[in-house]
Formats: structure tokens, C-alpha cells, sequence
């Protein structure tokens, strides 16, 4: 079965319906989406910045692989950028499955390797000034 | 020769975030990066006071990820385009 | 923190949107959905039957557990009756949390939860006719 | 004294869905099932034909499941909802 992908870096809101409705389609019988927002626990909004063309390549392989590992039959990554507000979407991602342990599975991996690899920073904006955000990969200090 | 170098998140506020540079015949990744980013003794910097990359930062020629020995070792040729940046934070 | 629940069995249709919209909120980064559609693999449609008044006090107890074990800010748990055609959602799932870790494994310890013990029960209509599903935990043969 | 026995799925379709019965005082729960559902030699009856329950059979009495032991030992009072129902098939 070959994957359908939908990956995008963008500043628009993502049409979360839209994509759920091309998830439904024939074999699938079980769709995870992911939906990132932005939490207002230390921070007023955000400002997220990629290396576009380098992201859209690596969201594009880290779906195309998952898909394969976990034969789905849809898969959509769209990460935002520019400047969100609390509660605002950052990263939706839909995986379209036969069976549940597939769309869960294919779901988090693509989450993981977006933390782990895709280029792509936050800066938080909040009453104590802006900060870039570290990302769970940053190494420890003095490492 | 002109080689494109492009700094992201905190090294695009320091640095600005695209430079054309004209390097000199044989010149090496990471030389190119150093005629733009400089040396500094503040942490944030790409580059440390030694002029060494510091170790957490990533590099990527032509949007495939460099090691620094290679960045070292490998030298750029016309229209290359180089990216310097902190780890990654999205999702 | 309390957790609201938005727990339903219904003939009509699942608002995701809805559900969304009301999952984000403050102290929430992470919502996981799971929606369960009817597969085309043997089946023209379903039709779902359920003890309603049970079900629906199972599904609040599985969701206000998951609630509390995952520290969970909202979940929606709603599981449709009647009859479906294939590609309708039959249920859906969202579980909103701090982070992602959270969601996920709520998410899908109400989902197995579901499948295990809450009185809904499906029976296909195919092509060489209409036969009632054995779930998951239907005991062994000769057990 | 009233009971209310329900059935569901296959065993709705066999032995209609909504019962009303007056159970003589003293019966048990497994009594008042037998009594609307008697007893059958295939598979696909709740009760076999030695008069009880079919392992795979669940019972629950005003919402709380019944293991088929205390069906027999449990006497029914006046309101009582009974349920008997297959294994679950939802999700």
C-alpha cells in the first residue's frame, strides 16, 4: 500500500477537518491525531522559525518512513511557524491506520523524530522577556 | 565563488540570517563560517575564543548534515549553501 | 487539577471540531484524538447496539480514571449507536493533557478500556450476510 | 414483586430485548433468566441444557456484574434490572 502524505511548513491555522476527512478512506479503520498547542504555563506566545526546505525534507522522510513501518494508508505532518498565541495549534499530525496499535505507534514516532531532528526553533514570549526554548535534544551541559 | 550562509534562531539574531560570501580558492566549510560568524568568548556564540565550532552546534551543506571534522576537512564550492543552527526545538 | 468530561453514546455524528476547540485550553499542550471508523475490509456497515445507561456510567468511570492517572485537563470519550456506513466515525477519543506523554497513554488506555468491558456491541452486514462481532475479549474456545 | 430482564445483541434477537416478570419470592437471579430464557442445546443459547449459564454469558443486576455463582445464590427484590449480554464488542 503506498502512503498518502501531506506535509507542509506554514504560517496558516491548519484544517484539522480537512485532513481527518482524507484520513477516512478505504482499509482505514483507526486515526490518532497529534495537536500541539501552545500552553500558557510560562509564556504568552511564540515565535517559531524553520529552515524551510530542510524541514519540509525531513518532515517529509520522517512521514514517508513511518508510513512504510506501519503501512498506513494517510499520513499529514503540518508544522506552523511564525508568531502563535496561547492555545494556537503548532503541530498537527494525522496517521491513518487499519488498525489502532499502527495509528498510535506511527503517530509518536513522527512526534519523537520532529523533537529530535527537524530544524526548526521556538522563541517564547512572556512577562519576563523572550527566551529561545532548548529543545529536549540540546545536549547536556558541558557535553 | 559564491557560497550562501544562513544562520538560524539565536545565531540569525546575532549573526544575520543570509550572507553571500566570496571565499578564497580551497577555503573549508567551516572557514567560510568563521569569516562570517567570527570568534567569540560568550557562550552564545557559533564559534568559541579557539575558533573551534562550539559543540553543540549543527551544520548542514546543501541540506545534509556536516560533522565538524568534516566541516574541517571539506571545502565549499560555488553555490553551495550553509546553515548554522542550535539543536532543534519544534513539535 | 479537576478534569471535565464530555462523555456521550449517540446516533448522531461526532463535532470533532467541537471537541477540539473545548480541548484547548489553559494549561494544555498536548491533545491526542483517536476516531475509530468503519473499515470497508468485510462489511458494508455496522450497526451498534448498546446497555446505554451502563455504558455510559463505564465510560464516565474509565474516563474520569484516566483523568486522574494522567492528570488530564479534558476528555471527550463519544461512542456512536445505530447503524454506520463504511467510513463513519464509530468513536472518538480525546484526551487533553500538559504534555504529550500524557495524552497519548490516556488516549489509549480508554480506548483498550472500551474494547475490554463497556456493553456496546457491533454487528457487521456484508455481502454473505450480517453476523455479530466477537470482541477482542470474547473467551477462547472451550474456555 | 417486578423484574426487569433485558437482553442484548444475538441474545436480544433470540429472546427479545425488554422483560417484565414476577419471580415467585426467593428466586434467584439465574432463576428469573431461566424462566424467560429457558434452555437450549446449541451454542448460542445464554443457557445451556443442563439449566446454567453459559460461561461466556455476562450478567449484571441494576448495573453491577453478577459473577454466575452469586446469580445462583442472589435473590431478586422488586425492581431489580437484570442484564445478560455477551462479551463486549465496542471501540
Amino acid at each position: 500500500m503506498e502512503t498518502e502524505l501531506h506535509v507542509r511548513v506554514q504560517e496558516e491555522d491548519v484544517a484539522i477537518d480537512d485532513l481527518l476527512r482524507r484520513a477516512r478512506r478505504s482499509g482505514v479503520g483507526g486515526i490518532v491525531l497529534f495537536d500541539g498547542i501552545v500552553r500558557d504555563d510560562d509564556c504568552e506566545a511564540l515565535e517559531l522559525e524553520a529552515y524551510e526546505a530542510a524541514a519540509v525534507a525531513e518532515l517529509e522522510r520522517v512521514a514517508r518512513d513511518a508510513g512504510e513501518r506501519h503501512r498506513l494508508a494517510f499520513v499529514a505532518v503540518v508544522h506552523r511557524t511564525g508568531r502563535l498565541a496561547v492555545g494556537e495549534n503548532i503541530l498537527v499530525i494525522v496517521a491513518a491506520a487499519g488498525h489502532r496499535a499502527e495509528a498510535f505507534a506511527a503517530c509518536r514516532e513522527i512526534l519523537e523524530a520532529i523533537k529530535a531532528g527537524v530544524p526548526i526553533w521556538k522563541k517564547e514570549y512572556g512577562p519576563g522577556g523572550d527566551r529561545w526554548v532548548r529543545g529536549e535534544h540540546w545536549p547536556a551541559e558541558g557535553a | 565563488m559564491t557560497v550562501r550562509v544562513r544562520f538560524f534562531a539565536q545565531f540569525r539574531e546575532r549573526y544575520g540570517g543570509d550572507h553571500r560570501v566570496e571565499p578564497a580558492p580551497g577555503a573549508t566549510v567551516a572557514d567560510v563560517v568563521r569569516s562570517v560568524a567570527g570568534t567569540g568568548a560568550d557562550e552564545d556564540s557559533a564559534i568559541g575564543p579557539d575558533g573551534a565550532l562550539r559543540d553543540y552546534v549543527i551544520l548542514m551543506r546543501n541540506g545534509t548534515r556536516l560533522e565538524h571534522d568534516e566541516a574541517e576537512t571539506t571545502t565549499v564550492e560555488d553555490g553551495d549553501e550553509l546553515a548554522v543552527f542550535p539543536p532543534v526545538a519544534g513539535g
